[in-house]
């Protein structure tokens, strides 16, 4: 029992982390209508993989990957160096999307999904109705009986009443 | 433009219509009279006997045609009933202007 | 490479493409030399073509024989380059563009899959034909044209899908794409056979002709009675000659499409409805499989094309210059319309199978046929089958139109190019019953046959007199089917109506599903219902927008799903 | 010199859209950033044909970045296989460059005209990096610039609406871009490497772990919301509905492809074939779920009444045909799908520009705003009738090839339920596209809106449009090459990935 304590939970606890803290995120992008939020959310669970990559970097007992004397054993620095750029891109993509959300909300005036959805579904709605009743328009305008003007016909009309 | 009145000559209704229906009926019988004259080549013998292509055609059409007068009123419906006629045929009740 | 362009150039079917840009981009003055002039051309040219395979082109894999010419393929060619400059010179005074391009492309098409010589390639001017041909039925411009357009084409590419499904799986058993015969022996050669069975209008496939061709325009009709149904013909004596299953199913064809002809009213439809049973004489003919049945099926198409064709040109004429070809409209013509009168009933004994007009020498070769082959039980039905033809078309169409009542009608006769293709075509017509020796020596197989024997002569002569004269007693007494507005169910019934009511009733039931779902899952308050409910609505799930939220729920289900089945 | 060039060309390909997007940034001015454009799209376009020659005949080209060797440092290869998707994406954007003047001059304010260049450019750089790149992070680095920067693009379309499709592109592209990086750090944690070849030979013996199972989980489910899959496609309709024409033509034409391209080079050849579709059923779930992309996305695309939307609708259906040919995982599937893909890149290349030409002049892209104009802008009309004939599979487009080796690879594979799934979308794509043609050319233009409504597009515009036409007819009659060039792909495939 202590083993599978000692294994599974107390020696994976960093995955344990990584695991809550992807769910947290994943929750709040999810759940939450505030797209500000979604936004942290979304950054909680890019951060919940940074963790991810450092700790299987990760040697017991081992330094940072720098030059100290009489320390022979150090962590891998590749995963390091990956979630700089992870980093990065992170910051990009948090960067934009508050930009994204600025521009929302000048729009929009609102910058909670539900409303902003409402108002776009309010738009297609209107802009549905404006194209039926064009159709509907145009269907009744159109010839439905052969109008023949293509044929050139040159009928001397004498149709009986 | 004269435009005649509706209720011109009608097939056999009127003296007119009734000399075509005659000569039909004189090269029908002359045709069947031709019967006499000819030697047949039947391919089966059945269609040998006497005045067979007479009889097959004239009986064909009037089965026919009291099959398909039986069809109708199954399969007849209002041109619209697809709701693809032409607007003002669509307003027309099922009973359109027919011919009698 | 060079040498297959040089060799496929040479095709008929190229030359009738390339009439087609020209049209396109030429000023209307030219028209007629590309409507008319290249198909003659083209005739021409498929005459100077020796026999044998021509044209292979490397395509995707296969290789593909363009261009064969042989007795078959060269007698269906010439006679579709025929009506081509004959329907061209018809429809020369249309100045719809599209229609001529459409026409020129369609004719192409037909041309060229009959000149196909493997499977491939007749596949490719097959969909070549459907795409092409429905452009001259929306060229009428009209929200109906375009419903039954859209009809017509679904139905024209279900064929196409069957022919190419049916060509993989025939290539994947016997490992050659040649188009040589078939046979029902897999379910390659079933596809095949099913997919020419639509195009040739087999009973309960038949409906798309009788639906479509009334509507298109005056010209479009023209030229679609005479391409699509003709070219499976064809295609049937290719690979299904002396198929048994053909005789019954164009026996059925020869007589009931007749039923629905006497009692229906638009008269360009009656003429499709014995465009059907004239198919069925050729469907039976290719069943009997013998040289002279497949020479009579070869006879009787060309002899079929004119006269149809000739009919579908005076009813076109009369609905340009009234408007309508409702029987129940039509009455009188005559006295406008002289000309196009006697081409009409030059067209309708042509059609009945009178002595000295076409149909009598190429009819009779195939009741010839099943009587040398002692199948008495479609004899009867072919030659009852024969005397209800002289009927309708035979009486009905001409009678109704040109006489009968008076309506009141005084328009012009047909235009001059009109009348000028009605007259070359009803010149054809007789010069085929008059000297038919022409006809015959150009028919694929050997075997003689001579349809002017005094029995053979009387025999029919009786047969139509006696037909005539049961209409005449009918209609005196006042029993003949008259002529009432209105529409008759067919098959298409099945697609127009149960098969729209089935899916209103499932969206219905749909509806009420997700009425009730939203029922559920509004009590529990869930996020998620909205979306869950919209999902089962037909149109709105797909077209709205989702929330983020429910995205991302998917993309969890999927990952899950993953997960679950990897584990 | 001139060797040396040629020795540089797999690096160039990336770099030289990545510098000339700052360039572009600081010309500033519109015509001189549309120079810069065009010049950089060619020149990429130009290298990527040599380097897909050079592919064909070595078998393979490969380069170390910055001279450390593979596994070690970073490796670009192109194969039979990139190296035609290579050439799609280089092409498309070659023709974007000649289009995207008029359209970017018509449709984004003036002052923001030359950060569509820069943007773009940075999608292109982002786009061919993931093709050609041999390392598993780097493709991760790649797929977040082109992500990044379509995010933006989309976010500058005409309507407001642009913006919330743009952040929902975003959240998705980001959970997408997150489950890749999951599944990269999961196969590196078992076997040390990020060099694709590299974890091709030493997954196999660490393959049965739970690890790499979710690993193969992660990134397949990662790339298909890029690559727009079903049920991960809901992104898309809206991306590509309210992007400015040029913007929907490009990415339209490539991003998705790519994704998919990405997908099947991890799967066959990371994983490899008898992993991913033998050991795990990897096959039948996507199977499953492009069949109902395909029925499912073309109904949807029926009851549109925008025809951008209703394209996408149908892009989202093609790629059920795609991955279909993929994830049939046999030589004929896979060269099916490639065929479809770069098929299906230069069809919807070419509608989503006929369609930004209409946009062009009428300011709206709705099925009634386009009623006649086949009159009024025949030239673009054609194009249009010629592209969605393409569309539907009609004989002499390349459309009919896809729809002829897919159906071939299907019946080889005995997937016969799939085979009436793929016939019943085509004939519900010429509904659709049926549509589209009846507005064009058989309604009357509405009486209101005459006045604007006449002549045709800048010459740019259709030049692009029609040089896509002219491939898709090409394609069409003589199908060969790419035929050629997509079995030799799907052999290396098939043999290099175990």
């Amino acid at each position: 029992m202590m083993d599978f304590f000692n294994d599974t939970v107390a020696g994976l606890f960093n995955y344990w982390i990584v695991f809550g803290l992807m769910m947290i995120g994943f929750y709040t992008v999810i759940a939450h209508d505030n797209l500000v939020k979604k936004l942290i959310g979304l950054n909680v669970f890019q951060t919940s993989v940074f963790i991810l990559y450092i700790s299987m970097g990760d040697i017991r007992g081992a330094t940072a990957p720098i030059l100290i004397d009489g320390q022979a054993i150090y962590a891998h620095p590749l995963p390091q160096v990956l979630i700089l750029t992870a980093i990065v891109v992170g910051v990009s993509t948090t960067a934009l999307g508050l930009a994204l959300i600025v521009r929302i909300h000048e729009a929009y005036g609102a910058i909670e999904e539900d409303d902003v959805l409402a108002a776009d579904f309010a738009t297609q709605d209107a802009e549905d109705a404006t194209e039926q009743a064009r159709s509907a328009q145009a269907r009744a305008t159109e010839p439905h009986a052969p109008a023949d003007a293509d044929d050139g016909a040159e009928r001397e009309e004498s149709r009986p009443s | 433009m004269s435009r005649p009145p509706v209720n011109t000559p009608r097939l056999l209704s009127e003296r007119a219509a009734r000399i075509p229906a005659a000569a039909l009926l004189a090269v029908c019988l002359m045709l069947v009279g031709a019967e006499f004259a000819y030697e047949k080549h039947p391919y089966f013998g059945f269609d040998g006997f006497f005045g067979f292509y007479a009889l097959v055609g004239f009986a064909t059409v009037i089965v026919a045609v009291l099959l398909a007068r039986l069809l109708r009123p199954m399969i007849g419906r209002h041109e619209n009933h697809y709701g693809e006629a032409d607007p003002g045929i669509a307003e027309l009740d099922s009973e359109g202007p027919t011919d009698e | 490479m060079s040498d297959w362009l040089g060799q496929a150039i040479a095709s008929p079917a190229l030359a009738l493409f390339f009439a087609a840009l020209l049209v396109a981009v030429t000023p209307r003055l030219l028209h007629g030399l590309w409507l008319v002039g290249v198909p003659a051309a083209a005739l021409a040219l498929l005459f100077a073509l020796p026999e044998g395979m021509h044209g292979t082109v490397s395509m995707f894999g296969h290789e593909l024989s363009t261009l064969r010419v042989d007795g078959l393929s060269r007698l269906w060619g010439a006679i579709f380059l025929l009506s081509a400059a004959l329907t061209g010179l018809y429809g020369l005074n249309v100045k719809d563009r599209l229609q001529h391009v459409a026409s020129l492309l369609y004719a192409g098409s037909a041309v060229g899959a009959v000149l196909a010589g493997d499977l491939v390639t007749l596949f490719l001017f097959w969909e070549g034909t459907a795409i092409s041909s429905v452009f001259l039925i929306w060229a009428r411009r009209t929200v109906r044209a375009h419903i039954v357009g859209v009809r017509y084409l679904i139905i024209q590419v279900i064929s196409g899908l069957l022919l190419m499904v049916g060509t993989i799986i025939h290539q994947r058993a016997t490992g050659s794409i040649a188009f040589n015969t078939l046979g029902l022996d897999s379910a390659g050669g079933w596809l095949i056979f099913l997919s020419f069975g639509i195009k040739a209008g087999f009973p309960l496939l038949h409906n798309w002709i009788q639906d479509a061709y009334p509507e298109a325009t005056v010209y479009g009709t023209v030229v679609l009675s005479i391409f699509t149904t003709k070219l499976a013909i064809y295609a049937l004596a290719r690979g299904f000659a002396g198929t048994d299953l053909l005789i019954p199913i164009g026996a059925v064809m020869t007589i009931f499409p007749l039923i629905f002809a006497l009692i229906e009213n638009d008269l360009r439809r009656v003429l499709a409805y014995c465009l059907n049973n004239q198919l069925g004489f050729m469907v039976v003919a290719i069943g009997i499989g013998t040289p002279l049945a497949l020479n009579g099926a070869a006879a009787h198409a060309v002899a079929h094309i004119l006269y149809k064709g000739l009919l579908f040109m005076t009813m076109g004429a009369v609905l340009y210059r009234v408007g309508t070809v409702k029987a129940s409209q039509l009455g009188g013509l005559y006295r406008s319309m002289p000309a196009t009168t006697v081409f009409c009933i030059v067209g309708a004994m042509a059609s009945s199978a009178v002595p000295l007009f076409s149909a009598f020498v190429s009819k009779s070769m195939i009741q010839g046929a099943l009587g040398y082959e002692h199948m008495a039980v479609v004899w009867v039905v072919l030659l009852v089958a024969a005397g209800l033809g002289a009927i309708v078309p035979g009486i009905k169409v001409p009678f109704f139109a040109f006489f009968h009542r008076d309506r009141g009608y005084r328009v012009k006769e047909a235009p001059f190019n009109m009348q000028l293709a009605m007259g070359a075509t009803a010149l054809l017509c007789i010069a085929v019953g008059v000297f038919p020796g022409a006809l015959y020596a150009l028919l694929p197989y050997e075997a003689t046959y001579n349809a002017y024997t005094l029995s053979h002569v009387i025999n029919q002569l009786q047969l139509l007199a006696f037909a005539a004269l049961a209409f005449v007693l009918l209609y005196a007494a006042r029993l003949f089917p008259a002529n009432v507005r209105g529409l008759n169910l067919d098959t298409d019934w099945a697609y127009r109506r149960a098969l729209p009511a089935l899916v209103e009733r499932f969206r219905q039931s749909s509806v009420s599903l997700r009425a009730r779902v939203m029922h559920v899952f509004s009590r529990n308050g869930s996020r998620a219902a909205d979306w869950l409910a919209s999902a089962f609505g037909l149109g709105g799930a797909m077209a709205r927008t989702w929330t983020t939220g429910v995205m991302l729920l998917w993309v969890i289900v999927l990952l899950a799903l993953y997960l679950v089945i990897y584990y | 010199m001139i060797t040396h060039f040629f020795n540089q060309m797999p690096a160039l390909v990336v770099v030289v859209p990545m510098l000339a997007a700052p360039l572009v940034v600081l010309a500033h001015r519109q015509w001189a950033a549309w120079l810069i454009f065009v010049g950089a799209c060619w020149a990429i376009f130009g290298m990527a044909f040599l380097l897909f020659v050079e592919a064909k005949i070595a078998g393979q080209v490969s380069y170390a970045v910055g001279g450390w060797a593979p596994p070690f440092g970073i490796q670009l290869v192109i194969d039979p296989f990139n190296a035609l998707v290579l050439l799609l994406v280089t092409g498309v954007a070659a023709l974007t460059s000649l289009y995207a003047r008029a359209s970017i001059a018509a449709e984004i304010v003036a002052e923001r005209g030359y950060l569509v260049y820069a943007l773009l450019l940075l999608c292109i750089a982002g786009l061919v990096g993931i093709t050609i790149t041999g390392d598993a992070f780097n493709l991760f680095v790649f797929l977040e610039i082109s992500s990044l920067s379509s995010y933006a693009l989309i976010a500058m379309g005409p309507k407001r609406r642009a913006l919330l499709s743009a952040f929902q592109y975003l959240i998705m592209g980001t959970v997408g871009g997150t489950f890749l990086l999951i599944g990269i750090g999961l196969v590196f944690m078992m076997t040390g490497t990020l060099n694709m070849a590299d974890l091709a030979s030493r997954l196999p013996p660490v393959a049965d772990t739970h690890t790499v199972q979710a690993a193969l989980a992660f990134i397949v489910v990662g790339l298909s919301l890029k690559a727009a899959l079903f049920p991960l496609h809901v992104w898309l309709p809206n991306a590509y509905t309210y992007a400015p024409s040029v913007v929907s033509a490009f990415i339209s034409a490539t991003a998705t492809k790519v994704a998919v391209y990405a997908v099947f080079r991890f799967v066959f050849t990371v994983f490899g074939v008898d992993y991913a579709f033998g050991t795990l059923p990897l096959g039948e779930v996507l199977l499953v779920l492009s069949a109902i992309a395909m029925i499912a996305a073309s109904l949807a695309a029926i009851f549109q009444t925008d025809v951008k939307r209703l394209l996408a609708w149908s892009s989202i259906a093609q790629m059920g045909y795609i991955v279909a040919g993929f994830a049939l995982a046999t030589p004929d599937g896979i060269s099916a799908g490639l065929v479809h893909l770069l098929n299906h890149g230069l069809i919807k290349g070419a509608l989503f520009m006929a369609v930004g030409a209409l946009f062009w002049r009428l300011r709206g892209s709705s099925i009634n705003d386009l009623a006649g104009m086949g009159r009024a802008m025949p030239v673009t009309s054609a194009a249009f009738v010629v592209g969605g004939l393409s569309l539907i599979g009609v004989p002499a487009t390349a459309g009919f090839i896809s729809k002829w080796v897919l159906l071939s690879a299907l019946f080889e594979a005995h997937r016969y339920l799939l085979v009436a799934m793929l016939l019943l979308a085509s004939l519900l794509s010429i509904i659709y596209v049926g549509r589209v043609i009846e507005a064009l050319y058989f309604r009357a233009r509405p009486d209101d809106v005459t006045e604007h409504a006449h002549g045709e597009a800048p010459l740019g515009m259709q030049l692009a449009t029609w040089a896509l036409i002219a491939a898709n007819i090409a394609i069409g009659l003589h199908a060969t090459p790419e035929l050629g060039a997509a079995q030799r792909a799907a052999a290396g495939l098939m043999g290099g990935g175990t």
